[in-house]
């Protein structure tokens, strides 16, 4: 217990030295806020640009949390599909990874073009961005499955379906919620990617219009709020991951009490 | 021996399993290893099968080709009448190393046949929590694991592990059942004591078991009949019926018709190791 | 009611503000429609968003008209009123490059974003100028970038609008008339149109009074704000809380200054043009891209929905 | 042999449906190709375009290779620190998450005031768009390693390094090319960003010319040469990854022959 | 017995293991469970100490503790006048169940010490492909593992393993041999072969060995000395040297006094399991 608390004293100090130290190397190399603002400047306009900020930030969060949503169910069943199906992996994989080869800003037009300016190609694009990290993962996991493990629930005559829920996924779950983690911090990514190119609305919009008047700082204040808004959807997934898949991070916990 | 003992003797002559030239190699070209040779095996309903041989000799194999876990190189497979296992009859496997899923619990790994196995699987939801949870653990009490039915595999013990495994092969009552060292782990006492726990069961419920084991004891304590395998590539050199009267004994292990069969299989074993026991020989 | 798509040419600025009061004020409302107002991704983007059926009006340059006119002259939208009078296409350089001419810029690096009609157009600039093209390195830059680089000294001129580039050289703490050089093409035969409101040509074909409403509605707010600055800006604000309003007065009286007014729109009204000029443009442009067909003056720009030349004085206030 | 054959075939077969379909589809609701054009006429402009596009893309792929190179190297040496110490963990995975979810255009513009215009800024984007799925895996796979593993290096007295390179690195193999994967597309997309940003050489800069003279079959011509090199480097991590990691995926080769 | 085994059995007496009340529980609260009581438990160098108990007292977990695996709860280990292991004495482990690395052949496992453990490190990369290579097959075919030796552990049977597992705890020949039941997935005739390469080893290098087992004859062949366990939390209740002298052979665990030993020990074991017993019988 006691070691836990100074492990997190710790880490929180050091995360707090590493913006001090951007601080004081601003100041110490005289950086133009033009280019990257102190991050006392970009608390400053933060706080007092919040109220203006705060519906941009409600879109953005919804936008994203809607196309991150449908980004793990569609990564989760095409890695399934994959992960499972020899053909489904010669074929989607290349597929995939040529789609995830393409930097989104261009697809993102093509969005606006069908469905107009606003959330839709929003919450598209931050599916487009976030579901491949979790194709990827969770067919990984399942291609290396060991086959033992397998064998308990086949010689029991189980079918396709109840291995895949009963062994591939739930040996998976470490990397799926590895992937979470990245791909929910692509989400961000997207949504904003597509508010930049089409709406007037969210954070990406507010960077956009801010970095196209040099208001470098609210630009940061956008960035902040978009490395916050990751943070603790990673944090909200970290909880939901201890109580899922302690049985594979057991290793700390091992040591007798 | 004993002549009353007949009617105990499994008298249903329908055969469960039937290896017909059977034969498994694995790998491709140089690397081929050939595991198993061509092997006839017949089983009927109810049959207790120990079978004994050394170490690599194919008797996993064997196990796992009846279990429909390994496709044989030539031969064929007939279990229930049907080519996989699985789906003719209920089956029960503990394999060799306990492969507990870790992911799982003592107890949700030893129900996990309950939830995949019909007719239990449909009423798992509903049953999960009651009349399925009290089963598994009235079978962990057997084995002496009640304590650790919340107990993930990793915080129990080899031969703790290898209890939980037999429970997993046991719970849904299946007619075959496949045993690979089961009891391999466990010291003299509690092995003799799930010995006489398992034969309580093969008497109340007769299914067709085939137990693959290093202890000639247990063979004979167990078995209706008690097949030795040459060394690799393994094929089955002996087959001899066992006739004691049930149930038997701990006591009757001594006796010198029991001490007898030991000798006997074991001189066929030494023959067995063959050419494989000169090389170990340092 | 008729639903109308309207794109703006950048993200919010004063120079927006006769679309926004237009909507602010309810003029739209007035005239039977019901406009959804985008931020936009460049004056040129203007028209192939209209193109691609996403947008059916949008403030955008009308070169960009001209240049896809040649090549798919059935999709390409009509300008119906002609706001900027004058071009914006404006080449910045420091004052200390010394660069005062267009044959100054021989063997420098210019940088722009490359979807600005002023990067588009410099081929044109270049050729009615005898400069080579080729000894003229261009650096793509973004548009949050081409400022910055100019001030670093990292490309020696930007191809910019001036309405754009004078206030981002303000808020780089600069000061754009002392220590600038302003190269415009409108002073260097390049005697073009620039920014108007365009539809497109479906609109015209099956709704043409709601293009009548359109102009009709953002001439009255154009006129309007000539008189009234603070309402004009108050609809910027309106519309895009972020804008610095003193930023964006500023910016909305350089467009009026600097690119509205003109004595052609004293003689012919706001949102007019003049169509030799116009023919003029048309040459310059196709010649300029080496256009296999050049537009007709018809194609591109449609006066029939403009309003009578009395509403479209342009009267402005101090 | 022959089942391997077919698979392949089946796949093949199934990519060249999704040309065709969308081929089919675009003739079908005559969309026009301002929007999306059909593969053929993407392959026309790509073949006729050809000899111009080949600087380019020998540039963007350079400018990847190097960014990619760096980012695995960083993405490695990160996530075996956050994978073994917790405090390292518990610092930089908030840092990293915040940084992940900032969109990497708004960072490119710092890369290009400090560095200039050019590769440079180009490299670092590719780095910083790849590192992190190398990261989150490389630290996943090690803090799942089983403690049994390790147990077998502790018992001989084996330090920290010995573990890491002996049990946590190789168990984390098939996971590391998963992420490979996954970075080297990453790589490619932020090496376009950063050319579309501030360059004059590069697909992402013919990309970006591209759409601003409305030549949309070009700016998919370039799309399409990314797809194509992001494939090419995958296949290429594929075949060392049957190497390096066939004992993962042993389940194909295991049936009895 | 013999007088003249005096002279084999250990006579130097440098303490090589020294339990001092160490005890372990793992978990907290509720959970928590005590694995290990507190135990002294003093080894002389050379010795080969045999520990035998019901399964789940704690016998892999003193283990563990002495090869610096487990911290203790309690108490205090020193080894080789160092609280790890590993860092004092060269030390060998074989677990329970063989852990290979599954991204090694056979080969590999094997030379994993090698590679590791000093002084052998420094050479590795200069002789692994040569001498340590030598080495490893040697040792492997004392096991009759020689043909398998470029096998991936999946492609190997339970027994196989295990020898392989063995063969990884002694090429590096070390002064401290942990042993949990190598012997246990073994044919009998395997079982005694290797029994008998054990002793050779262990005569030729005096190593200090703590043998885990269930099998009380394999304790009497190898050990110097034989602890018994009782049942969880476990403890040590017996203590027993062994006399026979050596080169011991099978047939001397027939003889009278070998087997009243035995007996002895069975004895102490039945009262060993104790409480645990009366729960296992069904
Ligand atoms: N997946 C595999 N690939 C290659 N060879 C294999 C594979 N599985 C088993 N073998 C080989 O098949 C032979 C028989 O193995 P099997 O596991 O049946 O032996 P066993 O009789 O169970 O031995 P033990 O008593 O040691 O468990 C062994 O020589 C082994 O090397
Ligand atoms: N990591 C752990 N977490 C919690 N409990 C554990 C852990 N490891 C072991 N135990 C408990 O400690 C006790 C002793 O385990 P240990 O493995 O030492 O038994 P053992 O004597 O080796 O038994 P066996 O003969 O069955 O292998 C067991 O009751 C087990 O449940
Ligand atoms: C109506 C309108 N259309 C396009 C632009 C885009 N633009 C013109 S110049 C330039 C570079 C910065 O000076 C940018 C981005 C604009 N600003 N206003
Ligand atoms: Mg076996
Ligand atoms: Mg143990």
């Amino acid at each position: 217990m006691n070691y836990a608390i100074r492990r997190r004293m710790w880490s929180a100090a050091l995360i707090v030295a590493f913006f001090l130290g951007w601080e004081v190397l601003c100041l110490a190399l005289n950086v133009s806020d033009l280019v990257v603002p102190r991050p006392s400047q970009v608390m400053a306009t933060l706080v007092a640009r919040f109220p203006v900020l705060w519906p941009h930030i409600i879109q953005t969060l919804w936008t994203t949390m809607i196309g991150f949503g449908l980004g793990v169910a569609v990564g989760v069943v095409i890695g399934a599909l994959i992960g499972t199906s020899r053909v489904a992996y010669d074929t989607a994989y290349p597929l995939l990874i040529g789609f995830s080869s393409i930097p989104k800003v261009a697809v993102v037009p093509i969005f606006v073009l069908w469905f107009g300016a606003g959330p839709v190609p929003a919450v598209l694009t931050a599916l487009a961005m976030c579901f491949f990290p979790i194709v990827v993962n969770i067919a990984t996991g399942l291609a290396t499955t060991e086959p033992e493990m397998e064998d308990v629930l086949k010689s029991l005559g189980a079918g396709k379906m109840d291995l895949l829920l009963n062994v591939g996924l739930p040996r998976t779950m470490p990397f799926f919620f590895a992937s979470l983690k990245i791909a929910a911090t692509y989400a961000f990514v997207g949504t904003v990617l597509a508010e930049t190119v089409a709406s007037n609305k969210g954070i990406g919009n507010v960077m956009m219009s801010a970095s196209s008047n040099f208001d470098v700082p609210l630009v940061f204040a956008g960035l902040f709020i978009l490395a916050f808004l990751g943070v603790a959807l990673y944090v909200l997934f970290s909880v939901i991951e201890g109580r899922v898949v302690g049985w594979a991070n057991r290793r700390t916990d091992l040591s007798p009490s | 021996m004993n002549p009353d003992l007949a009617q105990i003797a499994p008298e249903r002559k329908r055969p469960a399993v039937q290896l017909s030239r059977a034969s498994v190699a694995f790998g491709q070209g140089a690397e081929r290893v050939q595991a198993l040779q061509p092997t006839d095996l017949h089983l009927d309903e109810g049959e207790f099968l120990a079978l004994v041989g050394p170490s690599g000799c194919g008797k996993s194999t064997i196990l796992k080709l009846v279990g429909g876990l390994t496709r044989p190189s030539g031969g064929e497979i007939i279990v229930g009448g049907r080519e996989v296992a699985a789906r003719a009859l209920r089956v029960g496997m503990a394999f060799q190393n306990p492969t507990l899923l870790p992911w799982l619990t003592i107890e949700q790994n030893v129900m996990l046949p309950l939830k995949i196995v019909r007719p239990f699987r449909q009423d798992y939801a509903r049953k999960k929590r009651g009349e399925y949870r009290d089963r598994v653990h009235a079978l962990l009490a057997d084995v002496g694991l009640e304590k650790f039915a919340g107990h993930y595999p990793w915080q129990l013990s080899g031969g703790m592990l290898q209890r939980a495994n037999l429970c997993r092969a046991l719970i849904h009552e299946p007619s075959l059942l496949l045993l690979d060292e089961p009891f391999g782990a466990l010291d003299q006492f509690t092995r003799e004591e799930l010995w006489g726990t398992m034969q309580d069961l093969w008497i109340k419920r007769r299914p067709t078991v085939i137990l693959v084991t290093h202890d000639l004891k247990e063979a004979g304590f167990l078995g209706t009949r008690i097949c030795v395998m040459s060394a690799r590539p393994g094929r089955i050199i002996d087959d001899s019926p066992v006739t004691f009267p049930r149930p038997r004994t701990v006591e009757m292990t001594f006796q010198p018709d029991f001490v007898a069969l030991n000798q006997r299989l074991r001189e066929r074993i030494i023959d067995a190791r063959g050419e494989s026991a000169r090389k170990v020989a340092s | 009611q008729t639903d109308i798509r309207f794109t703006l040419g950048w993200k919010t600025q004063g120079s927006d503000a006769p679309i926004l009061l237009a909507q602010q004020k309810g003029y739209f409302e007035e005239e039977g429609l019901n406009v959804t107002i985008d931020q936009g991704e460049g004056s040129a983007a203007t028209v192939t968003r209209i193109m691609s059926g996403t947008y059916d009006a949008g403030f955008g340059d009308i070169n960009a008209i001209i240049q896809n006119a040649a090549e798919r002259p059935d999709q390409t939208p009509v300008m119906v009123y002609q706001l900027w009078n004058d071009p914006p296409f404006t080449v910045v350089t420091r004052k200390e490059s010394g660069i005062t001419t267009p044959a100054d810029l021989a063997g420098k690096t210019l940088g722009g974003a490359p979807g600005t009609p002023t990067t588009k157009l410099l081929p044109v600039f270049a050729r009615m100028n005898d400069v080579d093209l080729d000894s003229i390195t261009i650096e793509s830059l973004a548009p949050n970038l081409t400022e910055p680089m100019l001030i670093r000294g990292d490309i020696d001129g930007a191809m910019v609008f001036n309405i754009t580039a004078w206030f981002n050289l303000i808020n780089n703490r600069q000061d754009p008339a002392a220590d600038f050089n302003w190269l415009n093409f409108g002073d260097h035969g390049l005697d073009l149109y620039a920014n108007g409101v365009m539809v497109s040509q479906a609109m015209i074909a099956d709704n043409p009074e709601a293009v009548t409403g359109l102009v009709r509605a953002i001439n009255r707010a154009a006129v309007e704000i000539a008189q009234d600055h603070e309402a004009g800006v108050d609809a910027v604000l309106a519309f895009d809380n972020l804008a610095n309003r003193d930023l964006e007065m500023a910016r909305m009286m350089f467009s009026y200054e600097n690119l509205i007014a003109s004595d052609e729109v004293t003689r012919i009204g706001l949102g007019d043009l003049d169509d030799d000029r116009l023919s003029r443009a048309i040459d310059i442009v196709a010649e300029g891209y080496q256009l296999q067909t050049t537009p007709e003056a018809g194609q591109v720009f449609d006066r029939s929905f403009l309003p009578p030349l009395d509403d479209r004085q342009l009267v402005l206030a101090d």
